[in-house]
């Protein structure tokens, strides 16, 4: 990392170093997610797409529990990002062991969504019929956006977990720098990220009261 | 250089095949088809030139500036000449598409004359289907239940409905000649897509959707009708043709077929 | 550059570790670059079935029933096979040859030299990003050997014929089911490569390689990269939601009340077959532009070095470049002028698809104002690149008939189409691809490629493209649907067979020419003159260091540059060509 | 923000504090977006100021937890302007999702 820090600002784009001035693995990860957040936004266009142009869209959930239930995901979702900023922050401060405390934290949030979005899928599936290629309450194209989208979501935070309990294994040997562990927390601000559109665009506007 | 006398011949012989018309468009049938062929001839004028010029450009660089132990001239080019074919490009470019617009336009802006005859298109793997409403003017209701292509009923025509009994199907599309037409396309399974090369005119049939597209034959003949989108293995055998006829030989036709059912 | 600490002075002394599961990224340019070739070679075989089918549907041919015992029982080509044929070579083409050869291939083992970085940023992720490309081809490759054969849906797979599963025909089983695997596959390997290949370009130039110094080469790299960056990410949403379609029921691109072979499919609903196309051709224009892009790249390069003469008007090339990547963006509707697509979103992507060619008019004119008045070496690799512009201009000309609307009313799905798309990111952007391979074959290996083979490859395949593929633009014009397996059901087709045979003996003999290409290329490995690091006096990094490079490239030498890329002839100075990092 | 001279691999910007204000915000945001959905307000103003609001908190989650606030300002613009052109030219699909709606065979 030396390099990159006597780059100084006047060789901003001459070469010898990164012209934003951080490791070439945050710009990595920078570009994975830009091209990530187009695969969702590809994704929710599809499900926009197939709501418009579908006469019988249902309106499944019901405010209490199916919208409750999923505030309280996403508040586990919002919470484990403010774990994360600490682990990096704790880890930026070079205080390992706080950070392996935080991130395990993050896993705890992470894991407590899964769970969570388990539980909701099982009774959808189990109780109210709805799958993939069906849905009791209008078209089954409600089923396939809803699993497609919170499955790949769901997909993302699973890797993001496994991921983590990486990292949290190997800052707690001494390996890995800060830069390991804000790359990781960029990874997993961004499943957070996305989850704040599928929230809004899946449930909220498929609630009645 | 070789390279140089390869060129230009290829460009020639291609500009000669071009302006000779020795495998070109059949006569058009429609004012449409006129008014493409204008439009087609201006893109060509100007896209041929443009060819043309280039490549006996190219052609004539590499006949002229031989290496021959020389240094050459030491530029980086010039500013203004690329300001120059920038904005030349543009306008040759940006213009042709804004002048055929208007045919674009006649197509698919418009719509369909309220007098027009209204021919309903049904496509599927690998054969096309037409029905005209009869006297009343109204197609009869159809249930994709019903469709039985062996039993002759490929649109599936509810027989109960009153409105279906003067309902005609064919296997090929006659339309009177000068009168305009308006067809209603949908298909059964997969894209297929309405060609016929005299009209000028080609739109895709997509299934879930009834695609609404309108014209006028003016000249009597009979015209092959490929499908030109992929649909799957019969693809290259899905032909059916249109027949253009007179008004009287039209209605006389559709008398006839009404007599036989 | 202790960034690049990661990358070790030595190679690692394994076989596997230096050849196989290579970090090395000159290893897995040449890995990819191999892939592509043979992938080339399938493709191209395939296409010689193709027409001959095309010409002599009802030729009983042993050799086909050998190898279709079912789909050509007593060696007559069905149909299906001929669908099959077609879509496979459509797809090995685009994704296997034309995407991975300029861009992975060339570009993994020249961009990092020519930017002076010992590596890629990301060199485990360039390794990974060979053997998923390599697992998409063996998928591919396996769609063939299913029960039903490979795909008839065509490379652009369009729904619902794609989406209903086996009843829409042979192949479209497990042979498309593979093929959509396939090409996920391929979506998450492009991704790595192309986050490796922008991170490399931004961060890991040497000092004084600004981005205004870079070679065009590197321009074309990054800008292809960022289109595969964005391209490739909508296309895997894309197939997973075909995959779903295909396998878990879903209906997205299924609408309600379809009846396919008689049968009436109740379980699809509400799903839109034009959803599919928006979002394929989204991916679908930025590709052709991943396609040519780098050969455009090698061309201006290659004009430039053997004409002796500083490119004409470098910026402007730069932000034509990046002018055509950034309008790559905006066109993708006109592949959708015919498809039902709203007719006013027709009319916005027409006016888009012509500014488009602004910038591909920019890059011609400057390439011959690059020769004007020049001092050009006839080598094979720059006969090659003279032959690029040349197809260049043949093939984008026709591109002004087909972006307008209006005119394709009729060429739509035309051999008009075909001819338009191959001479351009077909076969122009191959002979990109044979430049490069002739200029830089001295710096991988040391020797220099056969000129007199070279020579004879060159003209044989020059005149014969243009006699394969500017007759398909008369046919178009004549109104020849494409993807006909056979002519003889239409009358006005069977007046056009004389053109079709012409073709078909044009593309025999032009495939068999390419074979003179292989001969020449593996005689060069081993027997080709030896040469000097810099045979072209070249001026860009890679000629400053010993053929072929170093485990790291510049035995651990840091360059440092001070010249743009094509300082040629430059007036006093000591030689005609100033080298990148030749002193002030 | 993009003269943060010290802006380097490892010294990135924030404070506990600042970080729990923006957890504090999101929620509250979140919050306000439960109630619209609770409210069932019509359906393109619901649409419009979810999505508004969720613009507003993705901004803030990039701005802060990913700390982009105290990045170059031309990180931001080499990475955002293509993703969000991106998202934008996509629009394009809607006249063809009502297109489908309207034109289905009834």
């Amino acid at each position: 990392m030396s390099d990159v820090k006597a780059a100084t600002m006047d060789s901003l784009w001459t070469g010898g170093g990164s012209p934003y001035a951080i490791g070439s693995k945050k710009f990595g990860m920078w570009l994975f997610i830009i091209s990530d957040a187009l695969t969702f936004s590809a994704m929710l266009m599809a499900y926009t797409y197939c709501r418009v142009s579908t006469p019988d869209w249902p309106t499944p959930f019901h405010f209490s529990p199916g919208i409750v239930f999923s505030s309280i995901m996403t508040f586990c979702l919002l919470s484990s990002s403010l774990t994360m900023v600490m682990a990096v922050h704790a880890m930026n401060h070079g205080n390992r062991r706080a950070t392996v405390a935080w991130i395990l934290a993050t896993i705890g949030g992470g894991v407590a969504f899964v769970v969570l979005h388990a539980t909701e899928w099982h009774t959808l599936i189990v109780e109210e019929h709805v799958t993939i290629s069906s849905n009791p309450f209008g078209s089954p194209l409600f089923g396939a956006t809803f699993f497609g989208l919170t499955g790949l979501h769901m997909t993302h935070v699973i890797i993001g977990v496994i991921y983590l309990s990486i990292i949290a294994f190997a800052v707690g040997r001494g390996k890995f720098n800060a830069e390991d562990v804000e790359v990781s927390g960029l990874y997993w601000h961004f499943v957070d990220l996305v989850w704040m559109f599928i929230f809004p665009l899946v449930y909220l506007l498929s609630a009645k009261v | 250089m070789l390279l140089a006398p390869i060129v230009w011949i290829l460009t020639i012989a291609i500009c000669y095949f071009f302006i000779g018309h020795y495998w070109w468009f059949p006569a058009p049938i429609s004012e449409h088809g006129v008014a493409y062929d204008e439009q087609f001839t201006i893109t060509l004028a100007v896209t041929g030139i443009i060819f043309f010029l280039a490549q006996m450009a190219l052609g004539w660089v590499i006949f002229k500036f031989k290496d021959d132990g020389k240094r050459a001239n030491y530029s980086h080019g010039n500013n203004k000449l690329e300001a120059i074919w920038t904005s030349a490009t543009a306008v040759l470019f940006i213009g042709l598409v804004l002048f055929g617009t208007r045919i674009w336009a006649s197509v698919h802006f418009v719509a369909a004359p309220a007098d027009a005859l209204k021919i309903e298109v049904s496509a599927k793997q690998f054969a096309w289907n037409f029905r005209y409403p009869g006297p009343d003017g109204v197609f009869g209701k159809t249930d994709i239940k019903l469709i039985n292509d062996a039993g002759g009923n490929a649109f599936g025509i509810d027989d109960k409905d009153p409105a279906s009994k003067d309902d005609i199907t064919s296997a090929s599309i006659k339309v009177p000649a000068g009168k305009p037409i308006m067809l209603i396309m949908k298909s059964r399974d997969v894209i297929h897509n309405f060609f016929v090369r005299e009209l000028r005119l080609k739109q895709d049939i997509v299934p879930g959707m009834e695609i609404p597209f309108h014209f006028q034959a003016d000249k009597v003949g009979v015209y092959e009708v490929p499908c030109s989108e992929l649909c799957g293995l019969g693809h290259h055998q899905m032909r059916t043709t249109l027949e253009v006829m007179s008004q009287a030989d039209f209605e006389k036709w559709l008398r006839d077929q009404a007599a036989q059912k | 550059m202790s960034s690049l600490a990661h990358a070790p002075h030595q190679a690692p002394s394994g076989f596997i570790r230096r050849y196989i599961f290579s970090l090395d990224h000159k290893v897995i340019g040449i890995q990819y670059y191999f892939l592509a070739l043979f992938s080339v070679l399938l493709g191209m075989t395939l296409s010689v079935l193709m027409r001959y089918h095309m010409v002599y549907p009802d030729a009983r041919v042993s050799l086909f029933e050998k190898l279709w015992p079912t789909s050509a029982a007593g060696g007559i080509m069905t149909p299906e096979l001929y669908l099959s044929l077609m879509t496979m070579h459509g797809t090995i083409m685009v994704f296997f040859v034309l995407t991975t050869a300029p861009q992975s291939g060339f570009g993994n083992y020249f961009l990092p030299i020519q930017i002076g970085a010992e590596d890629m940023a990301f060199p485990v992720l360039n390794m990974m990003s060979f053997w998923t490309t390599f697992l998409a081809l063996i998928v591919m490759v396996a769609a063939f050997f299913v029960p039903g054969g490979a795909p008839l849906g065509g490379w652009t797979a369009y729904p619902p014929l794609s989406g209903v599963g086996a009843i829409a025909g042979p192949g479209q089983g497990a042979g498309q089911t593979l093929w959509v695997i396939s090409i996920a596959i391929f979506c998450a390997a492009s991704l790595m490569g192309a986050i490796n290949f922008i991170a490399t370009t931004v961060d890991l130039r040497a000092r004084g390689m600004s981005m205004m110094r870079l070679p065009l080469t590197c321009w074309t790299w990054l800008v292809t990269a960022i289109l595969g960056l964005l391209g490739f990410a909508v296309l895997l949403a894309a197939g997973v939601l075909l995959l779903l379609d295909r396998t878990a029921g879903t209906s997205f691109f299924l609408p309600a009340g379809l009846i396919v072979n008689d049968q009436i499919l109740l379980n699809h609903k509400g799903g839109s077959p034009l959803l599919w196309q928006h979002l394929f051709w989204f991916f679908g224009h930025p590709e052709v532009y991943i396609a040519i892009l780098p050969g455009m790249g090698v061309a201006s390069q290659l004009l430039s070095t053997f004409a002796r003469k500083p490119i004409f008007g470098y910026r402007a090339m730069v932000y034509a470049i990046l002018g055509i990547g950034f309008l790559g963006f905006f066109v993708w509707g006109h592949h959708m002028f015919m498809s039902g697509m709203n007719p006013y979103s027709a009319f916005a992507f027409s006016v888009l698809t012509m500014s488009i060619g602004v910038p591909s008019a920019i890059k011609t004119f400057n390439w011959i104002g690059t020769l004007w008045g020049g001092k050009i070496r006839f080598t094979t690799a720059m006969l090659f690149a003279l032959g690029f512009v040349s197809l260049f201009v043949s093939g984008g000309i026709s591109g002004i008939f087909l972006g307008q609307p209006a005119l394709d009313l009729y060429f739509h799905d035309t051999y008009f189409v075909v001819g338009h798309f191959h001479m351009i990111m077909g076969v122009a952007a191959i002979f990109g691809m044979f430049a490069g391979t002739f200029y830089w074959f001295p710096k991988v290996t040391g020797r220099l490629m056969n000129e007199t083979m070279g020579k004879i490859h060159f003209y044989i395949t020059f005149i014969g493209v243009y006699c394969i593929f500017t007759p398909m633009h008369f046919l178009g014009i004549a109104g020849n649907p494409r993807r006909y397996a056979d002519f003889t059901n239409f009358e006005f087709m069977n007046a056009l067979m004389p053109i079709h045979s012409f073709m078909t003996w044009a593309a025999v003999i032009t495939a068999v020419a390419q074979l003179i290409f292989f001969i020449n290329l593996f005689w060069s490995i081993k027997k080709g003159t030896p040469t000097g690091p810099n045979p072209w006096e070249s001026t860009t990094l890679e000629w400053g260091i010993p053929s072929p490079p170093p485990f790291d490239n510049f035995a651990g030498v840091h360059p440092v540059v001070n010249h743009g890329p094509y300082e040629y002839a430059v007036p006093g100075a000591p030689k005609d060509y100033t080298m990148q990092t030749d002193p002030l | 923000m993009s003269d943060h001279n010290q802006a380097v691999a490892h010294q990135v910007g924030g404070t506990i504090k600042s970080f729990s204000v923006v957890w504090v915000i999101l929620l509250v945001l979140t919050a306000v977006e439960v109630f619209l959905a609770y409210e069932q307000v019509p359906l393109l103003i619901m649409l419009t100021s979810l999505m508004g609001l969720s613009v507003i908190k993705a901004a803030m989650i990039i701005a802060y937890f990913m700390h982009l606030k105290f990045e170059r300002f031309s990180l931001f613009m080499t990475l955002f302007p293509m993703l969000v052109l991106c998202i934008v030219l996509m629009l394009i699909f809607m006249p063809d999702a009502s297109r489908a709606f309207t034109m289905r065979p009834q």
